[in-house]
């Protein structure tokens, strides 16, 4: 067989197994979105939850979901910079770093329900933070961090190292060079980390049944007091998040409408994790010309 | 400009980070206490068998609808964490499915009972199998692994195939303590919640397990045992054997704010209607009560 | 290749004002004790060009970049580097206020990921300076040493990355004089550029030695003699032989000076 | 010139950046090990207990297959075997990433080299799009379709270890995907180019440059998504069937360490020896993926190009 002809075979069985994936995802989001589009309304976005009879809503599963990603993001993203920051930049090349980079690549691995009981004994028992949207948002660090850490680092270091020398070279600080020049550089890489790890959150129930807890109390939306217990900005109460509601619909529910309930908590779901990478890709082209200075 | 702003916005977040993560324990503890002081509001937290959190929820959301001093929290996690957590003190009402003392590990008579309603359970099987009613003794031979197929019932010539509950499951306690008369089930397929069992059973041929009553619907059939119907009358009477209590324990008797609500829960207003809705049979109804050895006296 | 005798060489202190000076420096990579840079002991007169030259690998960058310590993290440099009689390669010394006066510009153009003026003006800003107008004078005055204010003077908000090799190049030079350096390292700065960038490059050199020393790698033995006042040759991590440009060129006291410049090594 | 040398060594707003910017950096790695430790720690203890306070014997519970931690067996001792769990964690693990992996690289190859613009553009969000579909949702997806059509094709119940692998499969390959595709994106364009330029087909170049180029990062790809399918529980634990037995073939339902353990932690009391054999089932999880992790460490390593 001649170079050309392999490479032929070769390109058309990646073609066929990229047609195979296409075709995965099609069937996977078609199915989803499909059967929950109908059950999707205006009152099925706005209303509460039932727990017995038909008719209940996500409103407030909804809003915990992106409350949630919100405190996670706040809590491990600045976590998982710095350690990146840490590992492409200061660490040295010995087993040290490699048996750091084990242990954070280990995190990932933990079943969800290993870190909600430790969450949950942790957290929620011991430090007396009680089922908590904050005990969750901790939980779901642990599942981010390698991701974030990962992907952070990796965008760093497809930096060139030029930049690190340009900047080091007039006299700049690391840490100002790091800040000023290397991450801008990275962003959009970083951007995708986000993305992805915000998917996990999203879509994560086993932990947070045990930390964020199954239940969503009635939210107060025009209470803006974070310290009040009935306002929905308070990280102290408990927070079903939809992937939890689908969750706990499917197993104990015994609304009549379950079926449906899930169907449709499941499109909107897709939808959101949809929007939010829309958004996040246009937010970081947004913010990687204004650094750049491009037009 | 922005850059400064995203770098500071950066650190505020890594600090705010810190922060939370390292002393939200001591903050949360002391803006509790401080609750406490200000509006008396009491917080009770009831974790448990994810088959009571229905009821307890919609109990506790009316509860306080009506009483603003209490802050109620009701979560699933099963009954064992309810009874572990409540014997260590660190939930104030601990849901369970069986009774304390059929739970190793658990000091029964440090924790006190209350019975809130009563499930009734049935063996459930795919509609495919042509079989309506079955003997205890058949049912119990069936759950052990000495009949494989379902023509040796009666039905069609198809292998039977068990699903059952996951061990240690207040369900499972409930059913074999019921039904296998303290022989081992064969090992087999376990699933740990009444909606999974429901569609397995629905979508695998020849397939038997159990449910509870509410989780019966049109795409499983109910099999009656010795030609008893399963029915929430049947139950009340103890000529359908396998239901059990939901309980809610405390760690000795409830203090105030506890005794309260378990107080409501037992009242008619949940009782007669609530739980009902819910699929449970009222503990009103109840002719005949049953301990934790299985007894069941008039 | 032919074994030339490394211990043998000629190095003589020129008699102009002295801007740096290194004096029995080495340098050793990684945890290695083999040195890459062995008892290298120069000295370069002020407002001049100093060229550096040798084969690949001979040790010239690795020198070069010594002077200004960029190879801190990766190099171990024993020695004394004397400037303005301090030692700079003291651990006590302040490496970035070090670099401030010590510039230098690579060997491909490496402009930031930002708008033109602001490549100038991201340091500034980290220094200390804010007063706008200060901030603009710096850059007009930087690009026009580096002569490319008039080529980019109506585009100063558009990337960098959007100009060309040698004027991206000339940018870092750019960037490298606002700091007002006192010393300028140039590591083969004209090596990834075509010949009329490189001319360019070169006039706006010899324009900067009014006011700056420049030290300059490079592998171009024209570029060398057409630009520089002094020529170090450089090989295997020894200093061969370090003399006024013309001598190096034309008479050299060293067999393997002789043979790399008339192009008859290796 | 005094001044000079004063500034030349006195410290600067850059070294005090500079230590402020250690400081963040080293405060960010040491909470993150402090974690790491503190659920290591955590999970170890509990998991050792099984063997320390219950006295359960090391190798009866690596190599037995009855798993009935609340009855005891002839002799008195506790059914507490772990082999059905550990092979069947094994084999889904295993043969999902086995599947999963020539799918990721060629459709990161599809990203990246062979048609870069649409591609990517239209695959990239929807790959993103897969990591956040909740577990359940697979699991129900699994159950209703994979599950019938399994059953369907080698009669039985259907569920068991192919079902797992299909389900799992779909699941890792998104993280497999993407971070196949930065691990291909950070190879430099001049090694294609250098490759195509001597004459090399895009396969040749593709086969023998990109793909050992990008060898540790696509390994590192590999693991994560090992990971995300050694850790998977729910979606699993639907298809797999949930029988502690030993898996015959590749269609009887069986267990794996995440499904046991969903499934029973609830319903187990802690302290108890039911549940301390769970913990232990979590700390043999741990210890697999920390072997696996090392070990494909190790293969990267060796396979690295310098540059």
């Amino acid at each position: 067989m001649t170079p050309n002809q392999t490479d032929r075979i070769a390109t058309q069985v990646i073609n066929f197994l990229v047609l195979i994936v296409v075709l995965i995802l099609f069937f996977l989001l078609g199915d989803i979105i499909l059967s929950g589009f109908p059950h999707i309304s205006w009152h099925f976005l706005t209303s509460p939850s039932s727990s017995f009879s038909a008719g209940g809503g996500i409103r407030d599963q909804l809003f915990n979901s992106l409350y949630l990603l919100v405190l996670t993001l706040i809590i491990s993203f600045p976590l998982a910079l710095g350690s990146a920051i840490y590992l492409s930049e200061y660490a040295g090349n010995n087993w040290r770093t490699g048996l750091i980079r084990t242990a954070i690549e280990v995190l990932s691995s933990l079943p969800s329900v290993v870190v909600g009981l430790f969450g949950y004994l942790l957290f929620v028992i011991e430090f007396h933070m009680g089922f908590s949207i904050l005990s969750g948002a901790i939980a779901l660090t642990f599942f981010n961090l390698p991701l974030l850490v990962r992907s952070i680092e990796g965008s760093l270091h497809a930096v060139p190292d030029s930049q690190r020398e340009a900047g080091i070279s007039l006299g700049l600080s690391n840490w100002r060079t790091i800040r000023g020049i290397i991450l801008p550089a990275a962003l959009p890489g970083i951007l995708t980390g986000i993305i992805l790890s915000a998917g996990r959150v999203f879509g994560e129930a086993a932990a947070l049944i045990y930390t964020a807890g199954q239940s969503a109390p009635i939210l107060n939306y025009s209470n803006w007091n974070p310290t009040d217990s009935s306002s929905f900005l308070n990280p102290m109460r408990p927070a079903e998040t939809l992937a939890v509601h689908i969750w706990k619909v499917n197993t104990e529910g015994v609304t009549p409408d379950a079926v449906s309930i899930s169907a449709g908590a499941s499109a909107v779901l897709i939808i959101v994790i949809l929007l939010f990478n829309f958004g996040a890709r246009a937010i970081g082209n947004h913010m990687y010309k204004k650094m750049t200075g491009g037009k | 400009m922005h850059k400064k702003t995203l770098l500071s916005t950066l650190v505020a977040f890594s600090l705010a980070g810190l922060l939370l993560g390292g002393c939200s324990s001591k903050s949360s503890h002391k803006s509790s206490s401080e609750d406490t002081k200000a509006a008396k509001v009491t917080k009770i937290t009831a974790v448990g068998s994810t088959a009571l959190q229905p009821l307890v929820e919609q109990a506790a959301q009316d509860y306080q609808a009506a009483n603003k001093n209490v802050n109620l929290t009701v979560q699933g996690g099963g009954s064992g964490t309810g009874l572990s957590q409540v014997q260590q003190g660190a939930v104030q009402i601990g849901n369970s499915d069986i009774f304390a003392e059929q739970s190793s590990g658990i000091k029964a008579d440090k924790l006190v009972d209350h019975k809130v309603a009563v499930v009734g359970m049935t063996p459930v099987v795919n509609p495919e199998v042509g079989v309506a009613n079955v003997s205890m003794a058949q049912l119990r031979d069936i759950f052990t692994g000495k009949i494989t197929n379902w023509k040796q019932v009666g039905g069609k010539d198809q292998k039977i195939s068990v699903i059952n509950r996951a061990q240690g499951s207040g369900t499972r306690a409930t059913f074999e303590g019921a039904v296998l008369e303290g022989k081992k089930a064969v090992t087999s397929q376990e699933q740990d919640s009444n909606g999974t069992v429901q569609k397995l059973v629905s979508s695998t041929p020849g397939a038997i397990s159990y449910l509870a009553f509410s989780y019966v619907n049109d795409k499983v059939k109910a099999l009656s045992i010795d030609n008893v119907k399963p029915t929430d009358k049947n139950v009340t009477t103890n000529k359908w054997t396998i239901w059990s209590y939901e309980h809610m324990y405390t760690k000795g008797q409830p203090v105030k704010a506890a005794a309260g609500f378990l107080k409501y829960m037992n009242s008619d207003k949940v009782q007669g209607s609530l739980v009902n809705k819910l699929g449970y049979i009222s503990i009103h109804d109840m002719k005949v009560t049953k301990n934790a050895k299985n007894v069941v006296t008039k | 290749m032919e074994t030339y005798d490394l211990s043998q060489n000629h190095i003589v202190t020129p008699p102009e004002e002295i801007a740096l000076s290194t004096n029995q420096l080495q340098v050793y990579y990684g945890s290695g004790s083999r040195a890459s840079m062995t008892d290298a002991s120069l000295s370069f007169p002020r407002f001049q060009i100093t060229a550096l030259i040798g084969a690949s690998g001979s040790g010239k960058s690795t020198y070069l970049r010594s002077l200004n310590r960029m190879n801190d993290r990766i190099a171990r440099i024993e020695g004394e580097i004397m400037y303005r009689g301090t030692n700079i390669n003291s651990p006590k010394v302040n490496v970035y206020e070090v670099r401030k006066h010590i510039g230098m510009v690579f060997q491909k153009p490496n402009p930031f990921a930002k708008s033109i003026s602001e490549n100038i003006t991201f340091a500034l800003k980290a220094a200390g300076i804010t007063n706008r107008q200060e901030l603009n004078e710096r850059v007009e005055t930087s690009l026009k040493e580096a002569a490319l204010w008039n080529e980019v003077k109506d585009d100063l908000n558009k990337s960098a990355l959007a100009l060309s090799g040698g004027q991206q190049q000339r940018l870092c030079i750019a960037r490298a004089l606002a700091m007002k350096p006192d010393i300028l390292l140039l590591d083969e700065p004209a090596s990834a550029l075509d010949p009329i960038s490189t001319t360019k490059l070169e006039v706006t050199l010899k324009e900067l030695t009014k006011n700056y020393t420049i030290i300059i790698v490079t592998h171009n033995m024209q570029q060398a003699s057409r630009i520089s006042a002094y020529t170090a040759f450089f090989h295997l991590g020894h200093v061969i032989e370090y003399d006024q440009t013309e001598k190096i060129f034309q008479t050299p006291e060293i067999q393997a000076t002789h043979d790399y410049v008339t192009g008859n090594f290796g | 010139m005094d001044d000079i040398q004063h500034k030349l060594t006195a410290p600067s707003k850059a070294s005090r950046e500079d230590v402020m910017g250690r400081i963040i950096s080293y405060t960010c790695i040491a909470a993150i090990i402090i974690l790491v430790i503190s659920i290591l720690y955590f999970i170890t203890s509990r998991g050792v207990a099984t063997f320390t306070a219950n006295h359960v014997n090391l190798w009866q519970f690596l190599s037995g297959k009855e798993w009935n931690p609340g009855t005891l067996n002839a002799s008195g001792q506790p059914q507490v075997g772990a082999l059905p769990m550990i092979v069947t964690s094994f084999s889904v693990t295993i043969l999902a990433a086995l599947v999963a992996t020539p799918f990721a690289i060629a459709v990161a190859l599809f990203m990246t080299d062979i048609a870069p613009k649409n591609g990517a553009k239209f695959l990239q969000p929807v790959i993103e799009l897969l990591v956040g579909i909740p577990s359940v949702v697979y699991g129900f997806i699994g159950l209703t379709v994979v599950v019938p059509f399994i059953r369907h094709l080698f009669g039985g119940t259907g569920s068991g270890i192919l079902a797992g692998t299909i389900v799992l499969f779909v699941m890792v390959l998104p993280t497999i995907t993407s971070l196949a595709v930065d691990a291909l994106k950070a190879v430099p364009t001049y090694f294609r180019s250098a490759s195509l330029a001597l004459g090399a087909t895009r396969f040749q170049t593709i086969y023998k440059v990109l793909l050992r180029a990008a060898m540790p990062r696509l390994l590192t790809a590999v693991i994560f998504g090992m990971a995300r399918a050694f850790g998977e529980a729910l979606a699993v634990q639907m298809v797999i069937g949930n029988a502690a037995l030993m898996p015959h073939n590749l269609v009887t339902p069986t267990s794996t360490l995440t499904s046991q353990l969903t499934t029973n932690i609830g319903n187990t009391i802690m302290g108890t020896l039911p549940n301390n054999a769970l913990w232990s089932l979590a700390l043999i999880l741990l210890l697999m993926s920390l072997v696996f992790n090392l070990l494909i460490r190790y293969i990267g390593k060796r396979g690295e190009i310098k540059s």
